[in-house]
């Protein structure tokens, strides 16, 4: 199956050094929470970008999902702060 | 008759007032949002995210011409770094009634601050800060719900 | 920054929002309204009380400046014999805040409708009708009271 | 002590066939209500114009009042449709 395609942005991007990057595939049972969990562990700009949960939000292939959405089989997750747009 | 453009130029809102009063409604309403200059601002740089931006806008605008009878919509979105006192957002409606346009011009920048994929960071002549969401912000997008 | 205009002759709204961008708000919003040509209408004739009409247009507007914090507010209302597709009204507010601009920007047009003294005649090929007020119009404006 | 002006605005204007004229001050208890049924006690335009007092709005001295205000020392007295304007 293909990788899964990460993308950030604002201060997620900037803490992280990077504005995209492909993983593998998490398990099938993954959920956006626990994938951001998986990657903060790797300590670092990941660590300090996702401390904080309750401040991202995500969108799984273009659309915003709550963070207990199931990855399934989304080709890109997009991880970011809330938006400010307008 | 519904236009959205996301783009680093600047835009002219007597080009898309005078198409929105071409499209036989009653009334117009636009809604044009300019940076502010406020605590020594430089400048304000805006992020978005291309592949989800267009799109969302779209849906979002989709969604006022669902609520609402309009004869058209123009969304304009800026990105990149504008300085104080340049348009940053144009939101125009057209529509028979004048309840129609005013309100769905609100709802869509209501929209557009809590639903478009758009980020700010302010830049000072010292250092530079992220915009906070605004809990305001997301209470008014979250009023218009049905 | 408060202007109120009443006259036969056209305007250009696009001056108007470029005087409501340059007045330092983060905010312009905007109506404009426009005779429509409906059931073949050949021409509205306006007809106003020209010794009360702008001295009540400032009050309303005084009134909006009292509610919201605005930093400028254009009206302009025209009168006299308009055809299809021309402009009647225009309303312009700049706030520091987008729900104040929109908020202040209905609210006037609202009490335009059913507080300023003017009269609407309709011109059609074979004859001419007084438009009759809206109970919505007014029922709009007193929804504005405190 | 002066006479009082009378405005009339659309189809008040039509109906009575002038647009403004001058009457002798009414008494110092007549309402806008009390004048207003006087007149149409005049007949032909003005019976028609003041026929439903219901359809009638008015001002005094270029502010809207109820029917039932005093006249009293008011210089001007407009009578019209409700407005429609904006």
């Amino acid at each position: 199956m293909a990788d899964l395609t990460l993308v950030y942005f604002a201060w997620v991007r900037e803490a992280i050094g990077r504005d995209e990057e492909r993983v593998e595939r998490p398990a099938a049972d993954a959920t956006v929470a626990t994938l951001i969990a998986a990657l903060a562990a790797r300590g670092g700009g990941y660590a300090e970008a996702f401390a904080r949960p309750d401040r991202l939000r995500a969108a799984l292939d273009q659309h915003f999902v709550p963070m207990d959405s199931p990855i399934g089989d989304a080709k890109e997750l997009a991880i970011f702060p809330p938006v400010t747009g307008g | 008759m519904n236009r959205v453009s996301i783009q680093a130029e600047d835009f002219d809102p007597a080009v898309e007032l005078a198409a929105l009063e071409a499209s036989g409604g009653g009334g117009v309403a636009s809604f044009t949002g300019i940076v502010r200059g406020e605590g020594g601002l430089v400048a304000l740089e805006l992020e978005h995210y291309p592949a989800m931006t267009m799109a969302q806008v779209e849906r979002i605008v989709a969604e006022a011409s669902d609520r609402w009878p309009l004869l058209g919509v123009r969304v304009i979105h800026r990105f990149g770094r504008l300085e104080p006192g340049e348009r940053i957002v144009f939101v125009g409606t057209a529509s028979r009634h004048r309840t129609a346009a005013l309100e769905a011009c609100a709802f869509l920048i209501d929209w557009l601050k809590s639903r478009a994929p758009f980020w700010k960071k302010e830049h000072f002549a010292d250092r530079t800060e992220w915009v906070e969401a605004r809990v305001e912000d997301d209470a008014k997008a979250e009023s218009w719900k049905r």
